[in-house]
């Protein structure tokens, strides 16, 4: 492995670039194509943070939305103008309700909240596996909304929390995103990376190997949970509304779908299946408008995903990073593995 | 009864067969034998329509005069209704499935009750101890009695080549002697055997003839006795010094 | 793969995009007139009431359209972009709303979390959003000057309905069931027992279920052993409305049912079937029992456009809403968001099929009338018309 | 608390528990032979009381005719969906299919809001079901009763016909062993689009019953039943037939009794409880209630 000062170097280069591109986008783009590009970049963050969990470690998780929904609230509730937090949220404790805290503090607290509730959730459900975890966690999604709901003197309810003061821009949006290929990068390519590898390709060897089995499987957990909080912090300071619906199952669905078709375990792969699908939605949107037929561009995406199934059952890249970031992978390679 | 020729077959993304040819004549037991990961397996699954051969190709002739047909072109169950039944490696009981169902299954294609009451009776006779357990879920059976009934499936499709991955495996000495024994029965009632074999030295003794696979290709074949005197297959199969 | 199919939509978009903009373009002279249509059409609930309203719009842009349009004869386009059930798509369907080149108005959403998404962008833009269906009376003080309702507030009804029930029915003790996943049921409840309690009356049992939920055996069974119970005021939307109904007489509880608006939909009387249907007392906007006038015209009109009756009273309110834009865009004379916005802000006495709109000096939630309904013999019956007091 | 209180909230779960289990058949039969989670499954189920509203609202049918056309548009649909989306990625890794059955919900679900629309539907039944009669202390309905009695006698049926007929035991053989199957003969590409036949079939019959049970339908209707059908699968143990039916009666009286005995405060977190219970069971017993270890096929 290289020295982290070349690794530094070899990410600053495209994290320069991208940040004049950035800027130019803040330029020429209208609000509506920002809005795009910032939840492309959200997406890419959940994206990339879900491969954590499901794509290093095999761990099929559908839970992302309950934990955004944990970190946009905290995040939501953090930021908001003590006035008003008095006002409307009855049962806050007084902690909370007094102080107003900055954006990024907020965003940290939520992440760190989610990754606690994912640790605690973690602890006893992912000793399941395969569906019976996938299946916990979705209930995970449900449990969580349920809170949301009816704690009103902390949420507002079904209302949610509106006129969030709109604090997310590009900026925040794609600091957070380097922040997480960055973590992401390190962590698939350090002995913890190697670890989780082990554990989703054979389960036992790794555990006859000495590798913390539950321990690890916790950690991808939580950490995959940190940066979906973030995500959803800033996703609720963009939208400037969080309600206990915000983050559906749908979105979950979304999510999965991401991590497959980029190739389990890819972040580059991860990265870009979620530009693409968000995107492509986004595309879509004007034929089903123009045609009247609401309803359609889901059900092309739908059929574009069972098509990719059936012809790249891996996904675009497998656990490989394509070649195009080979300027900074060629020589951490790992072996195309198919499960 | 059965030509393999010049086969090519790739399974999990190995080369695993490498041009293969063999063939079994009617009323023999043909041994297959060859090192871990020879092919051996691969061999009897391309036979039997598990797997597909990239090139080459499996001829099978039931009765003497009838023209052979070609298996590669087959679907499993095709080949099973043609006449080749195949006992797979490590006994593949259906563990959910009573010793009675077992052998049911095993004539899953067969509509002639009759003939498939007299033949359990057959096989009840072969091994008695599948009748004492007729009841019994498959998995709880010993390694021995899975065997014997595996065995048993196989033979309830009538077929009229048995094709046999690795009976001995795992199963004591005096227990292996008691099935090879009943193989031949087998064969001396009509059922021509094709054995794959990591016991070189009980499947070449009772082999009328033999072929030894390595990576992927026969190197050697003849009858079972010429194989078992032969230095190399001494040396490398059969532990001589 | 993934190349093809973006390529492949990108073309495909590109294509239906040049012949629906080129079409209208050929076969029009005058410049339309925008109007924005955010409705969540799609997955998941909300659409049983969103796509009613859309129709409504929709059925009376047309029929202005084929009336020779608006300032002289100008036709009014929508542009409806679906909110998918979501608040983010809801954000940037707001979004690329008030991007549209001469956008006027943006109209939409029958849930206040949803309006809530949208009206803020359209505030900071400068251009009216009308809501047809979000019945949250704080709405405009939340968003801004740009947020109008067409639709009287929760408070509203819910007073209305309190009032009636204490003062006219003589009812004393309730058992109120809440939809906890709506916020305009969360209000109704809250706003219902606010001015019940305040007559004197009580509440006696309150229960709550979610949206989602179709089996109240257990509620209607909990509802079953509390005694003294004089009626239930059941919070719902039009979806669960008429599973309620049924579920509660066919248990033999004989007990009044009062609802809010979300129960002016034909399920409530056709779900139960006439037997059980019955002894139900509902708010709503006032068309139900009309028979005349612009009422009977929209009914009229739906049924021939749609090939239905209307869905519920949602329909007559995106009508409504399409109604009251482009009789403000007559009244400003322009299509500057801001004339169109003032004239909104001076609506005095728009006749709506939902009643006349006003909006009392600096509010912009109007004061309607409100409309009693009561359910019997297979059939809505307009019982009267209540204005709250205060 | 009286004892017909708690009587009639027990009669409350049984029904509803009779429902969650036929849906929860056909997720145990499919995920048995496939290892597939079909979260497609509950949109089934609202094809099938689609098919009921068509053949005894429009088509008129009598009713014994109305649950044969139902059943067969079920199975239509479940034979349809399997050829087309699960048959292409047989032996691909289990997220590959759980991920095509939610891209083949999308589709049903937007299918179905583009052509019919999502509103709700009045489910009208002949007067005979909804008449009451008196049981004990309380009385019930007689669509109750046909529940009931329908998801026990349909569940007999179908565990006589897997556990005696030839063509049952060679589902079940392939749903242990797909290559050993093959061996014997079976073809097992119809074992598994007869897996989903049935299991869409009796979802599709669970339509019917919950359109004539709650008189109103919706495309929508097909998801938070599905999804609970599955938790009652799971906690039955998934894979297993009776397991399926043991835990769809659990879920229904454990759903009922929560909100029925605890304050009413809880009742909106019903949904939550569902999940609560289902992970609970899942750490206590991680096969189910009867259910036999399924994990460990690749």
């Amino acid at each position: 492995m290289s020295a982290p000062a070349a690794f530094l170097l070899r990410f600053a280069l495209p994290v320069g670039i991208g940040a004049a591109l950035l800027y130019a986008a803040t330029l020429s783009l209208d609000p509506y194509s920002l809005t795009i590009l910032q939840f492309v970049g959200i997406n890419v963050i959940l994206a990339v943070s879900l491969n954590i969990t499901n794509g290093f470690t095999g761990l099929f998780s559908l839970g992302h939305p309950a934990f955004m929904t944990i970190g946009g609230y905290v995040t939501a509730i953090l930021t908001m103008p003590a006035t008003r937090k008095t006002a409307m949220l009855r049962d806050l404790p007084s902690i909370l309700a007094a102080h107003e805290w900055p954006f990024a503090a907020s965003l940290t607290a939520g992440g760190l909240v989610a990754a606690l509730a994912a640790v605690i959730v973690g602890i006893p459900v992912l000793r399941l596996r395969g569906h019976y975890l996938a299946v916990a966690t979705l209930g995970l999604i449900f449990i969580v909304q349920s809170f949301a709901v009816n704690l009103p003197g902390i949420t507002r309810g079904a209302l949610g929390l509106a006129g969030l003061p709109p604090v997310t821009n590009v900026w925040w949006v794609y600091l957070v995103l380097v922040l997480t290929l960055l973590t992401c990068w390190r962590v698939k390519h350090s002995s913890l990376g190697r670890t989780m590898l082990a554990i989703r390709e054979n389960e036992l060897a790794a555990a006859s190997l000495g590798v913390k089995v539950a321990r690890t499987r916790v950690l991808s957990f939580a950490l995959g949970a940190f940066f979906a909080g973030v995500a959803g912090g800033l996703w609720a300071h963009l939208v400037t509304l969080i309600a206990p619906g915000s983050f559906s199952i749908l979105l979950g669905f979304q999510l999965i779908v991401m991590v497959v078709l980029g190739g389990t375990g890819s972040i580059a792969g991860a990265a870009i299946a979620a530009v693409v699908l968000t995107l492509s939605t986004e595309w879509l949107r004007p034929i089903e408008e123009a045609a009247g037929l609401f309803g359609a561009s889901q059900i092309i995406v739908a059929v574009g995903v069972i098509l990719v199934l059936i012809f790249r059952p891996s996904g675009l890249f497998g656990t490989a990073e394509p070649n195009v970031f080979g300027a900074f992978a060629r020589r951490r390679r790992h072996a195309q593995s198919t499960p | 009864m059965l030509w393999v020729d010049d086969i090519h077959v790739r399974r999990g993304g190995t080369h695993a067969l490498r041009g293969a040819s063999l063939e079994v004549r009617r009323g023999e037991i043909v041994a297959l034998i060859g090192a871990n990961g020879a092919g051996k397996t691969t061999t009897l699954a391309t036979i039997s329509g598990l797997l597909r051969p990239r090139s080459g190709t499996v001829r099978f002739a039931a009765e003497p005069d009838a023209a052979p047909v070609e298996l590669s072109a087959m679907k499993a169950e095709a080949i099973v209704a043609a006449g080749v039944s195949h006992c797979p490696e490590g006994r593949q009981i259906f563990a959910n499935l009573s010793v009675a169902e077992n052998l049911a299954i095993g004539a899953f294609l067969r509509r002639d009750r009759e003939g498939i009451a007299s033949d359990v009776a057959d096989i009840h006779r072969l091994f008695p101890i599948l009748k004492e357990r007729a009841g019994v879920p498959g998995d709880r059976l010993s390694g021995g009695e899975q065997m014997m009934l595996a065995i048993g499936r196989a033979l309830m499709s009538r077929p009229k080549l048995l094709l046999l991955d690795e009976p001995s495996l795992g199963l004591a000495p005096r227990l292996v002697e008691q099935i090879f024994d009943i193989l031949e029965r087998i064969r001396d009632e009509g059922v021509t055997v094709l054995l794959v074999e990591q016991n070189a030295a009980m499947a070449l003794d009772i082999a009328d003839r033999a072929y030894v696979l390595e990576a992927g290709s026969i190197v050697l074949q003849g009858t079972g006795r010429d194989l078992a005197e032969d230095p190399s297959v001494r040396r490398a199969y059969l532990g001589a010094a | 793969m993934r190349n093809w199919i973006s390529g492949l939509a990108a073309v495909a978009a590109a294509g239906l995009l040049s012949t629906a903009f080129i079409l209208p373009g050929a076969a029009q002279d005058k410049e339309p007139i925008n109007v924005a249509a955010l409705y969540n059409l799609t997955s998941g609930g909300l659409s049983s009431l969103d796509a009613p309203s859309f129709n409504g719009m929709k059925l009376k842009a047309k029929m202005i359209n084929d009336a020779g349009g608006i300032l002289g004869g100008r036709k009014i386009e929508i542009t409806a972009i679906d909110t998918k059930n979501d608040t983010r798509e809801t954000a940037t369907a707001a979004q690329r709303a008030v991007a549209i080149k001469g956008l006027v108005a943006g109209i939409g959403q029958s849930d206040s979390t949803f309006a809530l998404a949208a009206a803020p962008l359209f505030q900071s833009a400068g251009i009216p959003f009308v809501t047809s269906g979000a019945t949250s009376p704080d709405l405009p003080d939340m968003v801004g000057d740009q947020m109008f309702l067409v639709p009287f507030g929760d408070d509203v009804q819910a007073h209305a309905m309190a009032e009636y029930a204490y003062n006219t029915l003589g009812l004393r003790n309730v058992a109120i069931w809440t939809d906890n996943a709506m916020d305009y049921t969360t209000g109704l409840t809250r706003y219902f027992t606010e001015r019940f309690t305040q007559l004197g009356g009580k509440v006696a049992l309150e229960d709550v279920y979610m949206t989602t939920d179709q089996d109240f055996s257990a509620l209607v069974s909990r509802l079953q052993s509390t005694t003294g119970v004089d009626a239930v005021f059941a919070s719902s939307g039009p979806d669960t409305a008429g599973i309620i109904v049924k579920q509660i007489r066919e248990a033999g509880i004989t007990l009044p049912i009062l609802a809010g608006d979300g129960f002016d939909t034909d399920l409530v009387l056709s779900v139960p079937g006439e037997a059980l249907a019955k002894d139900v007392y509902f708010t709503t906007h006032a068309y139900a029992g009309i028979e005349t006038g612009p009422a009977q015209e929209f009914r009229a009109a739906y049924q021939a456009e749609y090939n239905t009756a209307p869905e519920n009273a949602f329909a007559a309110l995106g009508y409504d809403a399409m109604g009251l834009v482009a009789d403000a865009i007559t009244r400003a004379g322009s299509t500057e968001p801001a004339a169109v916005s003032k004239a909104l802000a001076e609506t005095k006495a728009y006749e709506g099929v939902t009643g006349t709109v006003a909006f009392p000096e600096g509010k912009r939630v109007p004061n309607k009338p409100v409309a009693i309904i009561k359910v019997g013999g297979g059939k809505m019956n307009f019982e009267t018309t209540v204005t709250p007091k205060g | 608390m009286t004892g017909a209180y708690l009587l009639s909230q027990i009669v409350n779960g049984l029904v509803l528990g009779a429902m969650y289990a036929l849906i929860a058949i056909g997720f145990s039969m499919i995920y048995g032979i496939v290892r597939l989670i079909n979260f497609a499954h509950g949109d089934i189920f609202a094809v099938g009381a689609f098919a009921a509203l068509g053949s005894i609202a429009i088509a008129a049918l009598p009713f014994p005719l109305a649950v044969l056309v139902v059943l067969l548009a079920g199975a239509l649909v479940g034979l349809l969906v399997e050829r087309a989306a699960f048959r292409p990625m047989r032996g691909a890794p289990q997220v590959t299919g759980f991920i095509a059955s939610l891209a083949v919900a999308i589709i049903l679900e937007n299918l179905a809001v583009m052509t019919i629309t999502a509103q709700p539907r009045t489910f009208a039944i002949p007067a005979w079901l909804g008449a009451l009669v008196p049981l004990g202390s309380i009385s019930v309905r007689v669509v109750d009763i046909a529940i009931i009695v329908l998801a026990l006698v349909l569940t007999a049926a179908l565990v006589g016909f897997v556990r005696f007929t030839r063509t049952g035991m060679a589902m079940r053989a392939t749903a242990e062993n797909y290559g050993v199957a093959r061996l014997m003969g079976i073809n097992i590409d119809r074992m598994i689009a007869l897996a989903f036949a049935i299991g869409s079939a009796l979802a599709a019959v669970a339509g019917l019953m919950w359109g004539a049970k709650y008189g109103q339908i919706s495309p929508l209707m097909g998801t938070v039943p599905g999804l609970k059908a599955f938790v009652a699968a799971v906690i039955g143990g998934v894979g297993s037939i009776s397991g399926a039916v043991l835990g769809g009666f659990v879920l229904g009286l454990a759903e009922v009794l929560f909100v029925g005995l605890l304050p009413s405060e809880f009742s909106a977190f019903r949904n939550a409880f569902v999940f609560a219970a289902l992970i609970l069971v899942l750490l206590v017993m991680p096969n189910g209630l009867i259910g036999k270890s399924t994990e460990t096929r690749a």
